[in-house]
């Protein structure tokens, strides 16, 4: 799994009430860096994957990997599906097979791999998830946090160059995030680049390296700093402010943070203040 | 092979409903005296409505060529009685021709009689007697299904030679001429339909 | 899904608040005036007056209506063709097999067109109210209401795990893509039961003990809409008995 | 509606790997105020709920609406009803008809009122969950947040006193949420109890009056900066401690926040803080 550039270029995707759903976005996904993609509900984030992935073929522009156009022909589209791999949102659309360690094998068995490979790609799928303990467990008896790392071990079975995650801390409590974050650490350091859609501001500019907002359909793409710190665009795309972001720029204006100071969470913002009174920075 | 709004002869129209409504009306008995005693069986009996409805949007690999596509009366009458199908499938043909212009409302008779009736209690007596010769389960829902199909096609290729009699050689020559018509794309999906059903009870049992 | 365009059509079409009743009778007339009255100039009339109500008043959009139109028109086409072909001693045209094929495709034109102005017009959530009217049980009105609500929410899933199954390549090959199919089918049943479940707990505290009733909107129906469907049957029969 | 009190007195319930998922759990909702109930996935807020509504019979313990204690009787589970409603955490669990209106209109039928009592009511919860503008569109036409809040005007237009409701948050996006509290602000001007299930510190910080957070089987309640400010109960619980109290506790400790301030999310920290460097607070 070596690491490679998938890029969207003027798509027009999705119908609705008379108009596209996305309208000329271009998007770059910078290989090996971890993307949020942020954008308010029905704002086209799902539409945009859908594209990337090839499930929904555009009705205007490119998807691009590695600089070459994704052709929606079922030999291109099986090239493209062994690179790139979309996990839904909502786990229970891809959780089909009756126990976990079968459905993680889908995707696998179905590449026309051998017995043995498969039993490994599955297993490491299921350990890079930490998920192993539940291989025999039936799909349906899974908690939510847990059929939710079930579901991206079966797209990670496929070994995709490039993951691409809906939504995957929504409906998870604190540990359960904490835990899905680690699993994308791992699967980041085996190689794959991984794009996670999500309306958390905070939990963006904790996460990601590089932030694409969808915002009036089409795609605005930077720095988190930048992007996250741009109130007007936010304001457009229905979206709040990083509150890290809010206080930190206060504590920076009252001279309690260093001036180049970014802290992206409270643990960060608590080790760059002074830890008694007067004490000067 | 649901027949077009407007293709048969009113009085085959008036023929075939009059015909459909013992059944219907006794699945409808069925379902009232099941809601009456047990309300919240009201969902679980629109469930499987949706899933009959469902299943016959489900498209089956080409087998053709053409896009096939299920009755799902059979699979209905194995999991919920033919009795009730002919409820839910009348209900079903209902939805289909309103929202698919699939069928029509007044060959919705005709239709029910082929899917609602003569189709799942055919492929209910196939899988009773497939069971009753000590078939196992999934052979049995494989006839039960194939049957009903085929039933169905039968039914409907006899309502419109009926209505359509050969100039020369009556209803029996018509009868020919739509079974051999029609069989180029039935008979395949008749078999994908038992595969079909084969593979979904293999699912549901291994659960 | 074409399914979905005709629903839709009928939540947004200009004739959504009209009553479900009037409507009903207009195209029910409609229909019977296709199936009964001679083909030229019935069917043609009929044809022209559905088409004209739902493209011109009733604001039902041109692309959704010329679709579910054509659909039935394979079935339509081959069943009228067999009906005209004679196999009596050999292959051949029957006696005025245009004249009878030419009726055939008619009647079935027309009566669809008729069909598609109440399904283009008139939402399921306001048709089945309506039934009530007819005498039809409460139960099979409320069974039918929630086929109709979950239909939805099956179709949805339906194709989403279809897309899943082929992200995953699960119908790349055709061997491949019958297995998905089953396991496709036993994943839409399972939810629709546990669809069925929850929803009876969901409903319990709002009292469904008592049946599924609801209160269907007021479609008061309208004396002039239903005179001028009236008159416009009036002279579409005239129309064709004059001309026949 | 008046105000009524509701409350959990030990109760043993759910079933889950041999043993009660509750036991022992005792909470007191009181009259008017704002409940936030905290709880990792799992933790048994749900089967709380459930009790409390009285669609789920406790194995052991009471509930009890103004000290009368709840009978799981065909008239006793009738009048419990008429006083406490329960909205789930998935709106498609309560959505059966195809019509806005005619879902809304299905419990105020069953209550026995005449028409224009059912249609009253409909327009009055659709109005105050901000859907009057729904009506007429069908269910499966609504986004998720649209589905979700006319799932909760469902309850609402049973005129219940107590409205407990199960994640209404999860899944909507920053602005969704801020129309879902506002028309929470708004039920409970009309003298409705809201006890609302989350695993969202923030949030709770934020919202509540009260909180009581499900851990062990039990209940522990108190006042949110009581509570949330527990390091130990939370960890217990796993779940994080709110960012606020974090950074305000060491603003305190830095002079830059006044002894007794305890802002609750990132507006209230910016008006408490000095607005220029070295002017003392």
């Amino acid at each position: 799994m070596t690491h490679r550039c998938l890029a969207a270029e003027g798509l027009a995707a999705g119908y609705e009430r008379g108009r596209h759903v996305l309208d000329g976005a271009s998007l770059t996904v910078p290989a090996g860096r971890r993307l949020a993609l942020l954008g308010a509900n029905g704002s086209g984030k799902t539409t945009l994957l859908r594209c990337l992935s090839g499930s929904l073929e555009p009705a205007a522009g490119a998807v691009l990997l590695d600089g070459a156009r994704l052709q929606h022909t079922r030999r291109g589209l099986r090239a493209h599906r062994q690179e790139v791999q979309l996990v839904l949102q909502d786990p229970d659309d891809q959780l089909f097979s009756a126990s976990v360690a079968q459905d993680v094998s889908f995707g696998p068995l179905n590449l026309g791999l051998g017995e043995d490979a498969v039993r490994e790609r599955v297993a490491e799928a299921l350990a890079l998830l930490a998920v192993d303990g539940l291989a025999a467990r039936p799909t349906h008896q899974l908690s939510y946090g847990e059929r939710k790392r079930v579901a991206i071990a079966g797209a990670v079975a496929m070994r995709p160059c490039v993951l691409l995650l809906d939504e995957p801390t929504a409906g998870l409590d604190p540990s359960a995030v904490t835990e899905a974050l680690a699993a994308l650490a791992r699967l980041q350091a085996t190689g794959t680049t991984v794009v996670m859609s999500t309306h958390d501001v905070d939990l963006a500019l904790r996460w990601a390296d590089e932030i694409a907002v969808v915002v009036d359909r089409r795609v605005v793409q930077g720095r988190p700093a930048e992007v996250l710190g741009d109130d007007a665009l936010l304001a457009r795309a229905r979206l709040d402010r990083p509150w890290a972001l809010t206080v930190g720029a206060r504590l920076r204006a009252l001279g309690l943070l260093p001036a180049g100071a970014l802290p992206r969470d409270a643990a960060e913002l608590l080790a760059s203040l002074p830890a008694r009174p007067g004490v000067p920075t | 092979m649901h027949i077009a709004e407007g293709f048969l002869p009113p009085l085959h129209a008036v023929g075939w409903t009059v015909a459909a409504a013992p059944f219907v009306v006794h699945g409808a008995r069925a379902v009232v005296k099941e809601v009456r005693e047990h309300p919240e069986n009201t969902l679980l009996l629109g469930a499987a409505g949706a899933f009959t409805f469902v299943l016959s949007a489900i498209k089956l690999p080409s087998v053709t060529g053409s896009s096939s596509h299920p009755t799902g009366t059979g699979a209905g009458a194995v999991l919920f009685r033919p009795p009730v199908m002919a409820l839910l499938g009348t209900v079903v043909l209902l939805f289909q021709a309103l929202l698919l212009a699939h069928g029509g409302l007044t060959t919705l008779g005709a239709n029910a009689v082929a899917f609602a009736v003569v189709g799942p209690w055919a492929g209910y007596a196939a899988f009773r007697l497939t069971h009753g010769v000590g078939g196992g389960l999934l052979p049995g829902v494989f006839v039960a299904l194939v049957v009903a199909d085929l039933a169905t096609y039968l039914t409907t290729s006899v309502q419109l030679a009926l209505a359509f009699p050969d100039a020369g050689s009556g209803t029996a020559g018509a009868l020919a001429k739509f079974l051999g018509v029609f069989a180029v794309t039935q008979i395949p999906l008749a078999i994908g339909e038992g595969l079909l059903g084969v593979l979904l009870f293999r699912v549901l049992t291994v659960n | 899904m074409t399914g979905l365009a005709v629903d839709d059509a009928a939540w947004a079409s200009a004739w959504r608040r009209r009553s479900p009743g009037d409507k009903l009778l207009l195209c029910l007339g409609l229909v019977v005036c296709a199936l009964v009255l001679p083909a030229w100039p019935g069917s043609v009339l009929v044809a022209a007056v559905a088409v004209a109500l739902a493209l011109g008043p009733a604001r039902v959009p041109a692309r959704t209506f010329g679709r579910a139109v054509r659909l039935p028109l394979a079935f339509v086409a081959v069943g009228a063709l067999t009906a005209v072909v004679s196999v009596d001693g050999g292959l051949g045209w029957a006696p005025d097999a245009a004249t009878s094929a030419g009726a055939l495709v008619g009647h079935a034109l027309a009566g669809g067109a008729a069909v598609l102005l109440l399904a283009t017009t008139t939402p399921m959530a306001d048709l089945l109210p309506a039934l009530r009217r007819l005498r039809v049980p409460a139960a099979v009105v409320e069974v039918a209401s929630v086929t109709y609500r979950l239909l939805f929410v099956l179709l949805e899933s339906l194709s989403t795990i279809r897309e899943a199954q082929a992200a995953r390549m699960g119908h790349s090959t055709w061997r491949r893509s019958w297995r998905s199919t089953g396991l496709l089918a036993a994943a839409v049943l399972t939810r629709s039961w546990d669809r069925a479940r929850r929803m009876q707990e969901g409903l319990a505290g709002r009292g469904l003990e008592t049946g599924l009733r609801v209160l269907p909107e007021v479609l008061p129906s309208s004396r002039p809409f239903l005179a001028c469907s009236a008159l416009g049957l009036a002279g579409i029969v005239s129309a064709s008995l004059a001309v026949a």
